[in-house]
């Protein structure tokens, strides 16, 4: 039971993936290896929770006028085994993401690094050349899985980190213990343990908490969230605008290779109806751009509303009355498939005919990717730079859903991202999303809070949105 | 004289409203035997049922039955049955259906022994005891067997054991002869005297004149479920008063003395047996290279002692059992040998009755329907016609339409037999197989039956097999007898020859024993058991 | 018997064989493979494709169906395509857990299906034996998700008697805490009384009115005895298939009680593998419930045979 | 027991109000929604009227699919006319339940037979191999009786002998068997909707209901609890009526 609070072994409770699981940060993409990375390793820097990045590992960082040279400022830091953290565990962290074999998700974000001319300039003292500019090249280095590994490690099964936990045990799919680490740059953490508790069914981490096996629990759903907010044994935490919604229409292909359309479906949704009942009120309502309350994010445009007789106009004038297309959906997100089934009917209120299509969770964000006209996606915070340059732009390859290419919006980018002066690049960045925002096939309905709770007895713990640095940070946690 | 220990008084059953007993009076003394006897069908079992406070389901009992002056009608049947459990030891006319068929028969006779006994020593001796009372050697290979692997006699006998095991103050033994060969049945008698004479009180319900003379100190005649007449049997079997039961008596078969003229049926026609032979799966060898020839016309008797293996040849015969090795063959062409090969029409030329007749019919339609089946079967007629047909030939065989459309479970032993061999009949087949088809019979009907039967080999040209220990009977109209001892065939001649010149020890005792009938229980040929 | 066991072991290895075959086409037709569900939402073409080539899924399927195939006549199933752990040992982890849940719930189910069916089918028709089914149907329809979080909302968070979930404890060590499993016993005794117990009092109910019992039952026998020891074995052909089921479907993994209860057995397991398109895994669990469902239907049919020695007159 | 739902899956269409989301979701039990919403937003009572028609069609048809094929098949299997050919046979059947059924239901799934129809027949498929052994093992006893063999004799046909005679006497099992059934396939028909099979999520079926709702069982617990007792009133009432019917038959049978 709750024995844990008596030593000071703070029990989190997790999904877990099973054996997919490991302890590399650079190839983690679940949620779960992103809490123990974090736990055992550093970045450079991290994300505040409006994805501007707060330094880390980093003290401080400089571009030239340029934007290609960067050079970094290590803080002291040591990693567990009382090595100092230097510049060449960084390059060699760096390298180890951007090298193919390592298939890491943050690969791509390190293409633009020419590695050959970077260097360390002394242990301390760190330099990164770039092959194009980019001023908000640092928010790259506090993307998920770019933590900083000591120089030369492949192995992880007993891993050594900068963080504030150093490992103690560990198997993929089973509990993972991890100790204080006393010589955290940060200062000693509060739990003398941290152990990682894989609970995958939602509910059942939901009675883990409330019976106090466990101090902290991820992911809870909106309609757990409002139970838990009833009850004296639990604390609900919840990060607003933390997962856009949103359903990617496919504009390279018939139907909505017809603007019109897109433009149909962008008005016949009522996105207020979708935040009430499928996020059960615990949302925002999205505007059709990624990213509402990020830095960059362009607050002045007026919130869209529904019309449907605008809707059956632009189907009139396309000659598309009756529109009959697939809604793809899964059980990847809760959210999906309530959202699905209102769309569907919002939609018909329109005069199309919609029909929700369920697929396999496991592969259903790289089905999505190739297959089908209408898909429900989802993404979690993000800097916003990073979510136009990977989802957006015209090389974003698969991963950009919606099949948008327009030159137009990647001059937009690419000037900004080359633009020294921040007011002057905010303003780049705000037309390229207006831009995006009609023609880019995304319809972006609403904002999923984030949700965590914790035990009524556990303090320092706030809520944050995922990746941002207070997401699943256990470092002040404190057993009342 | 003693108290009854059970007594019935105004005893009154009824099916609907046609009564089945009425008013009756007994009283059971301890050191009794009273003898129930009557044709079939007169309410013996009913009677037997009655006098534990049972009766069929659709039979009421109205009167009083008093078991040591406790009142066993009306009480609830929990109570009932406690109360008479303890007293009343009962052996059913079918005991195939009172063997557990998962249970092997020794562990039964072993848990049953301990109702009584504690330890081990005494369980096993109180076993050996009933078995040897039963005239069963407790042969551990018997006891090891399940009920299916013996022979109808042997599960007679093992429900039988059963019942002494009980030690009971009252015994009701309906049939309790009805699969015994001769011999066995002298030994029967035998224990069962000894043990009346140890003051067990018993009714013996049976239409078995032999056995009522042998054993009953006080007969009573039944007739339609009344009592026609009563007294001591000495008396009453010797100077009968009522004319029904000097009828019963009149029809007494005796072995026919007088030589019959032999019919020559064709070589190689009808049903054929060669080299039959068949070992169980525990290694008893059952048949051994029997050869056999029933041309149409003629009607070969088969005896032998109760586990000779008069059944198991029988059943490969009509395909029902396979053997080992060895050919069936109908008119010189081989049979399959198993029923499911032969072809329909194949299979309704060589018929079996059961020697089980009850378990061969489907318990839950009117017998009437499943004996008119096979008129539609066999014959193509259309269902009304067959109807008539099979209400016709029933009624031939004593059986009136309103007991044929009844399910097989309202009917008596000797009727469902009956009823049987009427199915088999109406398939006119070319060989008829019946086994034991008159040990539930009472003289009349078993004459009537005989006759029956002889006239359609006669004048249909069956080849019949006669299954039976009853030598006197079957003796009246088969041509040849063939004796089985431990499934071979140890002699086999014509009807007369055997029966005057027997050659084999078998063949003599089972002469002996039927002819003479004083002379086997003075022969010392007690504690033999059919050697297997 | 004996020739029959044979007879049936040789079939029962070409069924396997059939299973593997079948298991291994009915996985790679589903769209994906472990590459793209390993790299995630966001990977790129060129990322998959080196990924696969490093797992050699772009082999032809025939060829690592052979590659699978010898390993597996060698005794080894291969490694996980997502961890290069040895599927066996992935497969015995999930095992521990299972196996204990299993007998536990057998150890319950058994017992109290004989109890429950004895009773109903001796007094069939009675009040109590509608009111006892009535409870025994119920608890078999009623959901089991909802059942489970009903005890748990009681049990666990309500009173506090019993541990809400297991929360990270797994396999045999489950054994040392029995609390944590009282609840998914429960859960998986209510799922599988009704179909044994109800076959159970069916066929008491029938051979209870076959003369053989009431012909030993006037022995004075005791009713126990005459229950347990004459009805019983005629009335448990059905209920034994039945039971084969039942611990089939236990060893095949309770996905349900997995989850609520946070217990990693071999049914999360499976559906892990599925889900990770793991073909070796999957495989594996494949191969190890295949060989559990054919070892159990052998024992049922023995027993079945067993049941009814009469059949030996007819074959 | 049985009548409510039965009633209310004939009768309830007609009487039901729009199943579509028209208010906030998991609204308590009000004047407008007498109990309350679902976590759609829709009207549960309408719901409830109009979700058992689907549930009760689908599960029945697949139920009387396999066991219109697997009784017969299980008694011609016991028959043993062609000892070679029945043990192929059932060797194949425990070729089928040795499949694991949900990578069955996700191969069809994926490769695009997403149909209702195909599902009651996979489902059927999937239940057949049990029912087969089910049956066959109830049938092990009747088939070696005395009756069967005179019935043989007759001349019978088999299949009269076996689904006469025989076929009456496992009547016992495979009814029991049938009713326990019936609550496996209710719920297997709404969880295979969960891999995008057969009934679309937002159908109004009763057992897909229970599923959608999951979430809200402390929320809101009319959501899953009307849908859940009409389901167990259903497998209560049918498999009381089935007892009814077979203890009717037995005192017939005794009488
Ligand atoms: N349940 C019943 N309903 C109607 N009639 C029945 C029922 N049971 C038996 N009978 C009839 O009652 C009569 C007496 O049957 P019972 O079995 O007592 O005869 P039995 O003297 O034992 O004859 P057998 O020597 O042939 O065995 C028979 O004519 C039988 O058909
Ligand atoms: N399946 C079996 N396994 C072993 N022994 C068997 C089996 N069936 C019959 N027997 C034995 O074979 C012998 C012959 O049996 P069968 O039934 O043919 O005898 P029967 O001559 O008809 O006797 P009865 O006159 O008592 O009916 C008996 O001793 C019996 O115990
Ligand atoms: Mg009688
Ligand atoms: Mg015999
Ligand atoms: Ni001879």
């Amino acid at each position: 039971g709750g024995g844990g609070s008596s030593n000071g072994r703070l029990r989190v409770a997790f999904p877990t993936a099973g054996a997919k699981e490991s302890l590399d940060p650079h190839t983690s993409s679940l949620f779960v290896d992103q809490a123990r990375a974090k736990a055992l390793f550093d970045t450079l820097v991290g994300y505040a929770d409006d994805m501007s990045v707060v330094p880390r590992l980093a003290e401080s960082w400089e571009p030239d006028a340029t934007g290609t040279r960067w050079l970094i400022r290590l803080r002291d830091a040591r990693f567990h085994d009382n090595r100092p953290v230097t510049a060449d565990d960084v390059l060699y962290s760096y390298r180890r993401i951007a090298d193919a074999a390592t298939a890491s998700p943050a690969r791509r974000q390190f293409a633009a690094v020419d590695f050959a001319a970077s260097r360390a300039r002394s242990a301390s003292e760190l330099e990164l050349v770039l092959q194009a500019p980019d001023f908000e090249f640092p928010s790259v280095w506090g993307a998920p899985a770019t933590e900083i590994v000591p120089a030369g490690t492949t192995d992880f099964t007993a891993p050594v980190g900068s963080g504030p936990f150093r490992f103690s045990s560990f198997q993929p799919g089973r509990p993972a213990v991890f100790a204080r680490f006393d010589g955290y740059w940060g200062g000693p953490p509060t739990p003398a343990e941290l152990e990682f508790v894989p609970i995958n069914e939602e509910s059942a981490r939901v009675a883990a908490l409330m019976s106090g096996q466990v101090h902290y629990i991820h992911d809870v759903s909106a309609n757990s969230a409002k139970l838990l907010q009833g009850d004296s044994r639990a604390q609900l935490l919840a990060a607003s605008q933390g997962t856009m919604q949103a359903v990617a229409l496919k504009i390279d292909r018939p139907p909505f290779n017809d603007p019109r359309l897109v433009r149909a479906v962008l008005s016949s949704v009522d996105r207020k109806a979708l935040v009430d009942v499928a996020l059960s009120g615990h949302g925002q309502l999205g505007n059709d751009l990624f990213g509402m309350g990020l830095k960059y994010y362009p607050q002045d445009l007026p919130q869209r509303g529904r019309d449907v007789d605008l809707a059956r106009d632009l189907l009139r004038q396309a000659g598309a009355e009756g529109l009959q297309f697939e809604l793809l959906t899964s059980a990847a997100d809760p959210y999906f498939e309530s959202a699905a089934t209102l769309i569907a009917q919002q939609l018909g209120e329109a005069g199309m005919r919609v029909t929700p299509r369920m697929g396999p969770s496991e592969t259903y964000f790289s089905d999505i990717k190739k297959n089908g006209v209408a898909a429900h996606t989802r993404t979690a915070t993000l800097p916003l730079t990073t979510f136009m340059g990977q989802r957006m732009r015209g090389d974003a390859g698969s991963n950009n859903y919606t099949g948008y290419r327009s030159p137009e919006f990647d001059a937009l980018f690419t000037r900004a991202l080359s633009t020294v002066d921040q007011a002057g690049r905010a303003r780049l960045l705000a037309d390229a999303q207006r831009l995006a925002r009609d023609t880019s096939g995304l319809v972006i309905w609403g904002f999923s809070d984030w949700n965590v709770a914790v035990s009524s007895a556990v303090t320092g713990v706030r809520p944050a949105p995922p990746n941002s640095l207070d997401w699943a940070r256990f470092d002040r946690a404190a057993l009342g | 004289m003693s108290t009854p220990i059970l007594s019935a008084r105004d005893l009154h059953a009824c099916a609907d409203t046609r009564p089945l007993l009425v008013d009756l009076d007994i009283d059971v003394l301890p050191g009794e035997i009273t003898a129930a006897i009557g044709e079939s069908g007169s309410g013996k079992t009913t009677l037997g049922l009655a006098l534990q406070g049972e009766s069929r389901p659709g039979i009421a009992l109205t009167g009083a039955v008093e078991l040591r002056g406790v009142q066993l009608l009306g009480l609830p049947a929990t109570q009932r049955r406690a109360i008479r459990a303890t007293a009343i030891g009962y052996l059913p006319q079918h005991p195939a259906a009172v063997l557990n068929p998962v249970r092997r028969v020794g562990s039964v006779l072993d848990e049953l022994a301990a109702v009584r006994c504690a330890t081990s020593q005494e369980r096993a001796a109180a076993v050996a005891e009933a078995l040897e009372a039963a005239r069963l050697d407790s042969a551990p290979d018997l006891l090891r067997r399940y009920p299916h692997q013996l022979s109808g006699g042997q599960q007679q006998r093992i429900a039988l054991a059963q019942v002494l095991l009980g030690r009971p103050e009252v015994l009701v033994l309906d049939e309790p002869a009805t699969g015994l060969d001769s011999i066995t049945k002298a030994e029967t008698v035998e224990t069962l005297t000894r043990m009346s004479s140890r003051g067990t009180a018993m009714v013996l319900l049976t239409h078995d004149l032999w056995l009522a003379r042998r054993l009953a100190d006080q007969v009573v005649v039944l007739q339609d479920g009344r009592i026609v007449e009563r007294g001591p049997a000495s008396r009453l079997l010797a100077a009968p008063s009522h004319a029904h039961t000097r009828n019963l008596l009149a029809a007494e078969p005796r072995l026919p003395t007088t030589p019959r003229d032999e019919p020559a049926g064709q070589t190689g026609a009808g049903l054929s047996a060669r080299g039959l032979a068949k070992t169980a799966r525990n290694g008893t060898r059952l048949l051994d290279g029997i050869d056999l020839d029933v041309p149409p016309g003629r009607c070969i008797a088969v005896a032998g002692r109760s586990g000779a293996g008069k059944t198991t040849l029988a059943r490969c015969l009509a395909g029902l059992t396979r053997p080992d090795t060895g050919q069936v063959l109908l008119d010189g062409v081989p049979l399959a040998t198993d029923i499911k090969r032969r072809g329909r029409s194949k299979r309704t030329r060589v018929q079996y009755v059961h020697q089980d007749a009850r378990a061969s019919f489907d318990e839950f339609r009117p017998v009437l329907a499943q004996v008119a089946r096979t008129a539609q079967l066999a014959c193509g007629l259309g269902r009304e016609k067959a109807r008539i047909e099979a209400a016709s030939i029933l009624e031939s065989l004593g059986l009136s339409a309103s007991q044929a459309t009844r399910r097989p479970g309202a009917l008596s032993g000797g009727q469902l037999q009956r009823a049987a061999l009427a199915r088999a009949l109406l398939a006119r087949p070319v060989a008829l197989i019946c086994d034991e088809i008159t040990s539930g019979q009472d003289l009349i009907n078993q004459a009537e039956l005989l006759d029956l039967l002889a006239e359609t080999v006669r004048t249909a040209a069956v080849g019949l097999v006669l299954i039976s220990h009853d030598l006197p009977a079957v003796a009246a109209i088969a041509d040849e007898i063939h004796v089985l001892e431990a499934g071979r065939c140890v002699e086999h001649s014509p009807t007369q020859v055997l029966l005057t010149e027997p050659r084999t020890t078998v063949a003599r005792e089972l002469v002996d024993s039927a002819s003479g009938g004083d002379a086997t229980t003075n022969s010392g040929l007690m504690g033999r058991e059919g050697e297997h | 018997m004996g020739l029959f066991v044979l007879r049936r072991l040789g079939a029962a290895a070409l069924q396997l064989a059939a299973v593997a075959v079948a298991v291994f086409a009915l996985t790679s037709i589903l769209p994906g493979d472990t590459a793209v569900v390993v790299l995630g939402e966001h990977a790129t073409d060129e990322q998959v494709t080196a990924l696969r080539e490093q797992l050699g899924l772009d082999r032809p399927l025939w060829e690592r169906f052979l590659d699978w195939l010898g390993s597996v006549v060698h005794g080894d199933l291969g490694q996980s395509l997502l961890t290069g752990e040895a599927v066996s040992d992935e497969i015995a982890r999930g095992f521990a857990t299972t196996a204990l849940l299993t007998l536990l719930a057998l150890a319950v189910v058994i017992p109290l299906a004989v109890a429950a069916g004895v009773t109903t089918g001796l007094r069939q028709g009675s009040l109590l034996d509608r009111v006892l089914n009535g409870v025994i149907v119920m608890l078999n329809s009623v959901p089991e998700f909802a059942l489970a979080l009903l005890l748990v909302a009681l049990f666990a968070l309500q009173l506090g008697w019993l541990p809400a979930t297991a929360a990270g404890a797994s396999g045999w060590s489950l054994a040392t805490q029995p609390a944590v499993l009282v609840l998914p016993v429960g859960v998986l005794v209510s799922k599988q009384l009704c179909a044994l117990a109800r076959q159970v009092r069916i066929g008491v109910a029938e051979a209870d009115n076959a003369e053989y019992a009431m012909h030993v039952r006037l022995h004075g026998l005791s009713e126990g005895k005459v229950v347990f020891r004459h009805v019983l074995p005629n009335a448990l052909g059905p209920a034994v298939q039945q039971l084969a089921r039942a611990v089939d479907g236990l060893l095949g993994g309770v996905v349900v009680v997995e989850a609520i209860f946070a217990l990693p057995g071999m049914g999360s397991g499976f559906i892990g593998a599925v889900m990770a398109r793991d073909l070796p895994s999957v495989q594996g669990y494949a191969l190890v419930f295949a060989a559990t469902t054919i070892t159990l239907n052998l024992l049922a049919d023995v027993t079945s045979r067993r049941l009814v020695p009469q059949r030996e007159v007819v074959a | 027991m049985l009548g409510v739902p039965a009633l209310v899956a004939l009768v309830g269409p007609a009487l039901a109000g729009p199943v579509r989301s028209v208010a906030g979701p998991l609204e308590p039990p009000g004047a407008e929604f007498p109990l309350g919403t679902d976590v759609l937003g829709r009207d549960v009572l309408a719901l409830a009227l109009s979700g058992g028609t689907s549930i009760v069609v689908l599960a029945g048809l697949s139920l009387l699919l396999s066991y219109l094929v697997g009784v017969p098949l299980a008694l011609l299997v016991t028959s043993r006319h062609n000892r070679w050919a029945d043990g192929f046979l059932l060797r194949v059947m425990d070729f089928v339940l040795a499949l694991p059924g949900l990578l069955v239901l996700l191969v069809l799934a994926a490769t695009g037979w997403r149909g209702v129809a195909t599902l009651v027949v996979a489902i059927a498929v999937l239940q057949l191999p049990a029912v087969v052994r089910i049956v066959r093992s109830a049938a092990l006893a009747p088939g070696c009786r005395a009756a069967v063999e005179a019935m043989m004799m007759q001349g019978e046909p088999w299949w009269r002998i076996h689904l006469g005679y025989v076929g009456r006497a496992v009547l016992g099992p495979v009814l029991v068997d049938a009713g326990n059934r019936l609550s496996l396939v209710l719920y297997l028909l709404a969880s295979a909707n969960f891999l995008g099979l057969g009934l679309a999520p937002s159908a109004s079926d009763w057992a897909v209901l229970v599923e959608r709702n999951k979430e809200a069982l402390f929320l809101q617990p009319l959501t899953v609890l009307v849908p859940a007792a009409l389901l167990v009133a259903l497998c209560m009432g049918t498999n009381l009526l089935l007892d009814q019917s077979l203890a009717r038959r037995n005192g017939a049978a005794t009488a």
